[in-house]
């Protein structure tokens, strides 16, 4: 309850601090600073401190998973501001605005990881959805900026929609909209709640940008902000998955068996789709979008084969993927050229940037001491216990060696291509920022070798 | 048939009607007039289920706040048929062949439990869950904690309006 | 009314709006498309909502999962939500209109492949 | 007995590596005495050895172990019996009159490339003892495959010559396919008897313990190995080519010892090759076969060297003609002999190339005979002898294939006889053709025709006496009741047997076969005595280009493997496999590029494929499933 | 101790290497920790050869119970000292190499061994994949930053293939995981009984990364780009060390892991080993390229140690583990003499080469010597090592298709003549071709030859010890297979 009370409220902070601060610097720094705070009561009850006793009426349920997984995200928040807060001054004039709807989002965020019934669900996922379509536009001269603003609102209202149905649908079979009733029907109900469950599988697939319900993503990451396209990618669309795996355990697992075919299809889908597609990409930042699609595929694992390692392995997952790509984008953001070749001999310019680039690239692609390998290790780990289809998971790791395609060509380009020549000598970054980045490797790699360090706090 | 019957099939007939006038008619304008029909016919049905809150509510929110606004985003741009764009024939077809699809699916999978449903009645006129009082009194004691939070939402909405709207 | 009336006529009213989210390319109009298909949402919530409170009173509190109110709570956080996404969305909508001074969804195709 | 055996090939080893690692300090003298005197210690200790080995002392000396694994111990064992004990002194001793040849032959190469003619030379001495001194077939296998490898060094001598080296490729390759049915044999051995110690193989129990088929297709086998090392019929024709190397090179492993080999490795595997019936026929009529097909050929041929290659070829067909009649104290005795005699006329061949500047056509030569008394008179004696003449050795080891021919088969017998007419045939043309008449080669090479000196003339000297009195070490029975001094110093190895044949016959057979030889001489005598061009029929023809074997084996073997070669590596390999691996990362950027067109940017398409989605997933999850 | 050392000299030198600031200092540093790991190697060998060194074992991963297990055995010892040899003596022969950013590229080289040395040591299943796929990414980099023109694209296909077959193998590891009660330690792996048809399943999910890694036809194609490419150290430690990753993991991961299945799979197995034999044997003929030629001739050699271990009996197995030190060995050496001759006349290409043999007697003698022994002449390494492969093949007792397996392999004997002698001839004797247009064959490239050509020699007439340091290991796994069987 701490986080969703306080994300709210310094949302509202963060609302007024632009009427009433006008240097950008505080601005940016009280943004960074009550993220701090957030990250702080989080942990605070997390460790058996909640602040507040409130009649949630079951509709919320604060478990240490949601909790464990609200930090991953403040703290990726957290590196994501310190990061590239700069970067969000780029955009527009209304920095404090910005700054108050990320923390809106936080807060929808914090009930995603939480939520006991439907209801709250749909809140959830719309006031994480709301504050995106308008980040995603944002850059208001940007014709890009508004086309995918657009696009992102009309679908995201049309999945709203499949969503609803879904609930009402489920709503109608059992009476109810508490997560603890939802996985039986009444009687001669079955066959709406199965409608009903896919509706809302469908919906979530949406969200999470699984084929065959992915096309949004690619055009709506290109064409936001670079820099909030790096806060949606990463901290809300692992929230997201918090929240699937949270509702799967529900509802689907008590049938799973029935879902399977369902559930193989949409990763068999997702995987070759956002694989296949990025392979051709030219523009690093629509091959992240595409690749944030793959991945996608690879935590959908976690659904399906839905175990202490599927709970596991999401945490990790999302840990490695927010931070790694958090950081990718963080680089990418000081780049000119969003293009593979606008990578060409950063390792001589930047060997810094470009080796923790490395690291951060080699963690999507699942080399081993990475924590993006155990991540991935945890998801095959979880799919074959759960009896998935060996050919399934022989795709998936397929899919994940071509993925190594593009990650590596832009390590290609770093490391074994020369900038053209009129390229400037350096990148505009300051120590901080490369400090910042140096560590955000070394959790990396940390949790490459250490993976159970993250687990600690969810089991007690 | 008695009165209730009558009357939801007349009303059902309005929304599906206007809910397709929407659909088709060239000038925007139409569209939500008929917008406005449909969601007129849908309190309608509401009140016959003596939802007598969300009638209400839906005439205000719905046909009134909302619909003014389309509206007055219509009015605005100055789009009449004219400049109404037609998509490509075959584009249009293939919509209404996947959205049919969809309905005919829906349809089918929903068709097994169709007994139990032709047994399970919904209750028209009695019941008094619809009224405000009874609403109200859960609203604001066990749903307070999703009500305060979707304050939250409506923040958000509010700083995206100022965002998106105001001139830089 | 039996149940299953319902559920088809939302489920129609649902397709009809698919249909149109499908087939007009007018921005505003497909967003209108969608407040069909909420609209038919919330009438199939609160038909089930109205089926439930039936069950209800047909057996002894308690025995089954509920009263409808539920339902019909729903319904209203639905029209609060349907009331702040379509004063964003209409805003996006102008901005773009700003922009591009025009609401057609097919010019929306800088971002592809 | 003594661990003084190892001394044997350790000598020219010890030579070796001081020639070679040394070559560039080392001068002519120094590296030619290095060279022989290794090899002239080795020979003493042979001596030795043999004078032991007469006083009944053999066995196995161990060494260290060598290679071991589950219950099979092969250990690096050298075994002095007998049939070792005649090969250590032919091969130490004709190997040390040929270095001692070599050091004049080789004169004219710089000091560096002497030392190493000289290292290569030990190198083979050592390989070769390693051959007949090893106490089981893998270490036999050593020697066998660093004879194949000394050979291939010493053909390729003059390693600018391209053609050089094609012959020492050719050598090496061929002697290879043999030595694969020598591994193939030995694993045979070690999986049925898990040994390949020679006397753990041909004891009693080990015999009784492989079948009919297992011996037929183990001897079969070493016969392969021996075609490949001896240069029978299939894999005959690396040897004329080997001619190649410097002639004491030919002399020493193309004549005396190396080809040997596999005579060597028959006669040691007696035991088995006795049992095996089919074997036996096998070889048999193979080395006829190869000695007629080779002696026709010699009678054909211009090139001195040549000449003298086809009458090797033929020689060891000869010898493998009386392996496969079992008669292998025969075979190893014409062994002997014939290291004599064809060393002989291989440094006497060498002796007439040395005098006329490098030149081999004898149809350039001539006249000789005037100029190069000592090299004409050795000559002479290596024909006769090679020709059977009686009195000579020659007349002796072949009169004794010839009676076990005679006994067994009486074709084979005909046509050995035809090969003896053939031997003579050629070998005095050669001789009439080089050292008589009057001389045919230029001016210049008139001028300069001298005797050749006296580490030349000596070795050739000692040969010859070789030549003459090396037969009577083995008399038969018909002349001097136990002659066969011999045949009954290998009976611990090989048994004894007996003619079934009446003396009389057995005079009449030499009898026969002296006649033969007589008028042959007197045939070549009559046509050769002066040179006259003459032109080839068809049948000449053939002769001359071998039967066009080589051409044959171009055809059949070599083109197709070429071809195949590149079929492989640039259709299966480049347009095939690789273009298979190329083709899936072509396939996925192509997918990619296919792919992302659904990608189009229209919202509507996407609600659309969006609900095509929703429409599949619902006809799966409802309809599909049950 | 030992076992640790291993691992962590190289990992520690390589990384202090990235710090160093000039060329001499960096190959300098890192000769002496190439040497120090083979000290370390050597010492385990001899001096500390108890137990107690030779293995680790500490806690990694508690909650999937994989643990941070290192222990040597025979063959582990083995190959760890092939590695350790390997690496001064390509150091050795790289001396005169000029590099850019010579710190890197020794770095990367000696993380690298580090890699290796712990797919050699590690007993822990998800451990020795996490060594697998770490010895690999150095390699990476070295290929793609210092190797020749096309090697960016070479190097990435090289990569993308092996990396596929370690997922796959991954899928195994998982499959196996849940197999053997939730563990990944090998001794307890070798307690289970593997139902049949699963092994069935995962010995060809670890059998595919394996021989992509060897490579075993028809999975080679990655293998001749890649060695062209490189450079010459890095194309050492690929086909040297490298390529043995496969035929150590085949014994020690799949021979006893799954015995059944290797008695139901020997004769498909060897008959991709034999037919890739052949035909890299073919291929072979038609190179041009010197480099070309010595990879597929690594591919032949490769098939036979493959073809030996699947003879399942102590002759060929304890023959293939032999020929991995041997052909380790004996192919590094060949790269030295063709990185020198491409050094020193500025081409690789046979047709461009000749009669090298006049200008340069001492590298042809040591060419010479290499070549032979790659083609196993008796008393050089390899005639041991392939005398025992073939005989295992010969008698192996699980396959009805002996007797045609041993004489199909044995024409690669042959036809390695061919192609080698060919290559002798081409390129050291006939007329001389071109002149030398640099003199890179000193002193440390002499000596690092002098030492393979000593152990050449030594090996090949006295293989005792080495034979004796993997006996018991080799009994072992064929102990477990016999009784699977």
């Amino acid at each position: 309850m701490n986080a969703i009370i306080f994300s709210a409220i310094f949302g509202v902070v963060m609302m007024f601090s632009g009427v009433f601060i006008s240097s950008k610097q505080i601005i940016r720094n009280l943004a960074i600073g009550l993220m701090a705070v957030l990250l702080l009561v989080n942990a605070a009850e997390l460790t058996g401190y909640g602040l507040f006793d409130i009649n949630l009426n079951n509709m919320l349920r604060f478990t240490s998973f949601g909790l464990v997984f609200n930090c991953i995200a403040f703290a990726a928040t957290f590196i994501y501001l310190l990061l590239s807060a700069r970067d969000i001054e780029q955009v527009g004039v209304n920095l404090a605005e910005y700054f108050a709807l990320i923390f809106f989002i936080l807060c929808g965020i914090a009930i995603a990881t939480s939520f006991n019934s439907l209801l709250l669900l749909f809140l959830a996922i719309e006031i994480i959805s709301i504050p995106l379509y308008i980040l995603t536009g944002s850059d208001k001269r940007n014709l890009k900026s508004n086309e995918a603003s657009l696009k992102y609102l009309l679908m995201g209202a049309f999945s709203t929609g499949i969503m609803l149905m879904g609930i009402a649908l489920i709503y109608g079979a059992t009476g109810s909209f508490g997560l603890q009733n939802i996985a039986v029907a009444s009687k001669g109900f079955e066959a709406i709640l199965t409608g009903g469950l896919l509706l809302l599988l469908i919906a979530m697939s949406f969200k999470v940008s699984a084929a065959p319900f992915h096309f949004w993503t690619p055009d709506v990451y290109d064409g936001a902000p670079t820099v909030f396209t790096s806060f949606m990618a990463t901290i809300v669309k692992a929230a997201i998955f918090a929240a699937f795996i949270k509702l799967f355990e529900a509802a689907y697992l008590p049938g799973a068996a029935n879902w399977k075919w369902s559930l193989t299809f949409i990763i068999a889908a997702t995987l070759f789709i956002g694989n296949i597609t990025a392979v051709f990409q030219q523009s690093v930042k629509r091959m992240l979008a595409y690749s944030s699609i793959a991945q996608a595929g690879f935590m959908l694992f976690a659904l399906f084969g839905y175990s202490d390692f599927g709970k596991e392995g999401i945490l990790l997952y999302a840990a490695a993927y927010s931070a790694a790509t958090i950081g990718i984008f963080a680089v990418l953001l000081k780049m000119k050229d969003y293009t593979f070749d606008g990578y060409n001999g950063l390792a001589k310019k930047e060997p810094l940037l470009a080796f923790v680039n490395t690291i951060f690239l080699l963690s999507l692609a699942g080399i081993p001491l990475t924590a993006g390998f155990f991540a991935k290790y945890y998801m095959l780990v979880a799919a074959v216990k759960s009896g998935a289809s060996l050919w399934l998971v022989i795709f998936a790791v397929l899919c994940a060696a071509i993925s190594v395609y593009y990650y590596f060509r832009v390590i290609q380009a770093m490391y074994f291509k020369t900038a053209a020549a009129d390229e400037p000598a350096s990148l505009p970054v300051t120590a901080n920022f490369k400090v910042i980045l140096v560590l955000l490797a070394a959790v990396l790699v940390l949790l490459g070798i250490f993976p159970h360090w993250l687990f600690a706090k969810v089991y007690f | 048939m008695g009165v209730t019957q009558i009357l939801f099939w007349v009303l059902t007939v309005l929304a599906l009607g206007s809910a397709l006038m929407v659909v088709t008619s060239r000038n925007p304008v139409y569209s939500v007039l008929y917008l406005i029909i449909c969601f007129f016919a849908i309190s309608g049905h509401y009140i016959l289920m003596n939802a007598q809150f969300l009638a209400v509510v839906n005439v205000i929110v719905y046909a009134g706040a909302i619909m003014v606004l389309f509206l007055f985003v219509i009015m605005l741009m100055n789009l009449n048929a004219s400049v109404e764009p037609q998509k490509n024939k075959w584009l249009k077809l293939a919509g209404a062949i996947a959205g049919g699809c969809l309905l005919l699916v829906l349809v089918a999978a929903f068709k097994d439990a169709d007994n139990t449903l032709k047994q399970t009645m919904v209750q028209t006129k009695d019941g008094e869950i619809g009224l405000i009082q009874n609403l109200g009194m859960a609203l604001f004691k066990d749903y307070v904690v999703p009500f305060e939070i979707s304050s939250v939402l409506f923040l958000s909405a509010m700083v995206g309006a100022v965002v998106i709207g105001k001139k830089e | 009314m039996p149940v299953n009336y319902y559920i088809f006529v939302a489920l129609a009213l649902f397709s009809i709006g698919v249909v149109g989210v499908l087939t007009r390319r007018n921005a505003i109009i497909v967003f209108m498309c969608i407040e069909i298909m909420l609209n038919a949402v919330n009438l199939l919530l609160v038909a089930f909502s109205k089926m439930h409170a039936a069950a209800y009173a047909a057996a002894a509190p308690g025995t089954v999962s509920g009263t409808g109110i539920d339902g019909q709570l729903f319904v209203f956080f639905i029209m609060v939500v349907a009331a702040a996404e379509v004063s964003v969305g209409l805003a996006i909508i102008v901005m773009m209109y700003r922009n591009i001074h025009s609401v057609d969804i097919n010019f929306l195709n800088r971002l592809k492949h | 007995m003594s661990k003084i055996v190892a001394l044997v090939p350790l000598l020219p080893l010890l030579g070796f590596l001081i020639n070679g690692l040394l070559r560039k300090q080392l001068s002519k003298t120094a590296a030619g005495i290095i060279g022989s005197g290794t090899v002239l210690g080795a020979f003493i200790i042979s001596l030795l050895l043999f004078i032991d080995v007469r006083n009944g002392k053999t066995g196995v000396v161990e060494l260290f172990p060598f290679i071991s694994f589950d219950t099979v111990k092969i250990p690096f064992a050298f075994l002095v019996d007998q049939l070792t004990a005649i090969y250590l002194l032919i091969i130490t001793g004709v190997g040390f009159l040929i270095h001692v040849y070599s050091t004049a032959y080789m004169h004219d190469e710089e000091a560096p490339h002497f030392a190493r003619y000289f290292a290569y030379l030990n190198l083979f001495v050592f390989s070769m003892l390693l051959l007949v001194l090893g106490a089981n077939y893998v270490i036999m296998f050593i020697g066998w495959e660093g004879v194949g490898l000394c050979s291939y060094l010493l053909i390729g001598y003059w390693f600018k010559n391209p053609q050089y080296n094609n012959a020492a490729k050719k050598a090496f390759v061929m002697n290879r396919i043999g030595d694969l049915g020598f591994l193939l044999a030995v694993f045979w051995l070690l999986a049925k008897l898990s040994t390949v110690t020679y006397g753990e193989v041909f004891s009693a129990e080990s015999v009784k313990a492989l079948s009919k088929t297992d011996i037929t297709i183990i001897t079969l086998l070493f016969f392969v190995a021996a075609t490949g090392k001896s240069a029978q019929i299939p894999l005959y024709t690396w040897l004329p080519d080997a001619m190649a190397g410097p002639t004491p090179v030919s002399a020493l492993i193309h004549a005396a010892t190396m080809v040997t080999a596999g005579i060597y490795l028959v006669a040691r595997t007696n035991i088995l090759f006795s049992m095996a019936e089919t074997t036996q026929h096998i070889i048999a009529w193979v080395g006829v076969a190869t000695a007629l097909l080779a002696a026709t050929i010699a009678v054909k041929q211009n090139d001195i060297k040549k000449v003298l290659a086809y009458s090797t070829v033929s020689q060891l067909g000869y010898m493998f003609l009386a392996l496969g009649m079992g008669a292998y104290t025969a075979a190893v005795f014409h062994v002997m002999t014939h290291a004599f005699f064809k060393a002989l006329l291989f440094l006497g061949s060498g002796s007439v190339i040395h005098a006329m500047g490098g030149e081999q056509d004898i149809r350039k030569m001539g006249g000789l005979g005037k100029h190069m008394k000592i090299t004409y008179f050795t000559f002479l004696i290596g024909c006769l002898a090679i020709a059977g003449v009686p009195l000579f050795s020659g007349f002796f080891s072949k009169d004794a294939i010839l009676l076990s021919a005679y006994e067994h088969n009486k074709i084979i017998w005909g046509i050995a006889l035809l090969v003896a007419a053939l031997t003579t045939f050629y070998m005095f043309r050669l001789l009439f053709l080089t050292f008589k008449g009057s001389f045919r080669g230029t001016e210049e090479q008139h001028h300069h025709l001298h005797e050749s000196p006296r580490a030349m003339t000596l070795p050739l000297i000692v040969l010859a006496i070789l030549s003459i009195i090396g037969g009577y070490i083995s008399v038969p029975e018909v002349f001097i009741a136990g002659g066969d001094q011999l045949g009954e110093f290998l009976a611990p190895i090989i048994p004894l047997h007996t003619h079934a044949i009446t003396h009389a016959e057995e005079y009449a057979l030499m009898g026969g076969t002296t006649l033969l030889v007589a008028i042959v001489i007197v045939f070549a005598w009559s046509k050769y005595k002066t040179y006259k061009e003459e032109t080839n029929g068809a049948l000449g023809n053939l002769l001359e280009n071998k039967w066009y074997v080589d051409e044959l084996y171009n055809t059949i073997i070599v083109k197709p493997i070429n071809w195949l070669a590149g079929f492989t590596d640039t259709v299966l390999e480049r347009s095939g496999i690789d273009a298979i691996v190329n083709g899936v990362g072509k396939a996925v950027q192509y997918g990619s590029r296919q792919l992302r067109l659904l990608q189009s940017g229209q919202v509507g398409s996407y609600v659309l494929l969006m609900i095509a989605g929703m429409v599949l997933l619902f006809v799966l999850q409802f309809f599909l499933k049950k | 101790m030992i076992a640790v050392l291993l691992f962590l000299v190289p990992l520690i030198s390589g990384v202090l290497l990235f710090a160093t600031k000039n060329a001499q200092q960096a190959k300098t540093l890192a000769l002496l920790a190439a040497i120090a790991t083979l000290v370390v190697s050597l010492l385990g060998l001899t001096a500390l050869k108890q137990p107690a060194y030779l293995e680790f074992d500490a806690a990694w991963l508690t909650g999937i119970n994989s643990r941070f297990h290192l222990k040597l055995d025979g063959i582990g010892q083995l190959v760890c000292l092939l590695t350790a040899i390997s690496f001064p003596l390509i150091i050795l022969s790289a001396w005169n190499n000029e590099y850019s950013k010579p710190h890197n590229f020794y770095g990367l080289l000696l993380l690298s061994q580090a890699g290796l040395m712990g797919v050699f040591l590690s007993v822990d299943l998800l451990l020795f994949y996490f060594f697998w796929e770490l010895a690999l990414i150095p390699v990476y980099f070295l290929c793609s930053g210092w190797g020749g023109e096309r090697r960016i694209a070479v190097t990435f296909k090289f990569f993308i293939y092996t990396f596929v077959g370690s997922l796959i193998m991954l899928v195994g590891i998982i499959m196996l995981y849940f197999q053997c009660n939730q563990t990944f330690d090998l001794a307890v792996i070798l307690m289970q009984k593997v139902d049949p048809i699963v092994q069935n399943w995962m010995f060809w999910l670890f059998f595919v990364a394996f021989a992509i890694k060897m490579p075993v036809w028809p999975f080679h194609t990655w293998q001749p780009d890649a060695y062209e490419q490189s450079p010459t150290p890095v194309t050492m430690v690929l086909s040297g060390i490298m390529v043995k990753m496969g035929v150590f993991a085949l014994i020690r991961w799949v021979a006893p892991v799954f015995p059944g299945a290797v008695y139901q799979w020997g004769d498909t197995v060897s008959l991709l080993c034999i037919i890739g034999m052949l035909y890299a044997s073919v291929v072979a003929i038609k190179q041009d390229d010197l480099k070309r030629l010595i990879a597929y001739s690594s591919i032949a050699h490769i098939g036979l140690m493959c073809l030996a271990i699947f003879a399942s009996n102590k002759s060929g197995m304890q023959g293939a583990v032999l020929q991995m030190f041997v052909h380790g060995i004996n192919i590094i050496g060949l790269w030295i003499v063709a990185n020198t001759i491409e050094n020193n006349y500025g081409t690789r290409k046979i047709s461009e080469l000749g009669g090298l043999a006049h200008q340069a007697p001492v590298l042809t003698i040591m060419l010479v010597i290499i070549a032979l022994a790659n083609i196993a002449l008796p008393l050089t390494n390899a005639f041991v090592g392939e005398f025992m492969m073939f005989n295992g093949m010969f008698s192996s007792k699980i396959t009805r298709y002996n007797v045609l397996d041993t004489a199909m392999a044995g024409l690669c004997i042959i036809l390695a003549a061919v192609y080698t002698l060919n290559m002798i001839k081409q390129v050291f004797y006939g007329a001389e071709k071109r002149a030398a247009v640099a003199n890179t064959f000193t002193t440390p490239v002499k000596l690092a030859l002098v030492v393979i050509i000593v152990l050449i020699l030594v090996m090949g007439v006295y293989p005792k010890p080495f034979l004796d340091i993997t006996n018991e290991a080799v009994d072992a796994v064929l102990n477990r297979m016999i009784t699977e069987k």
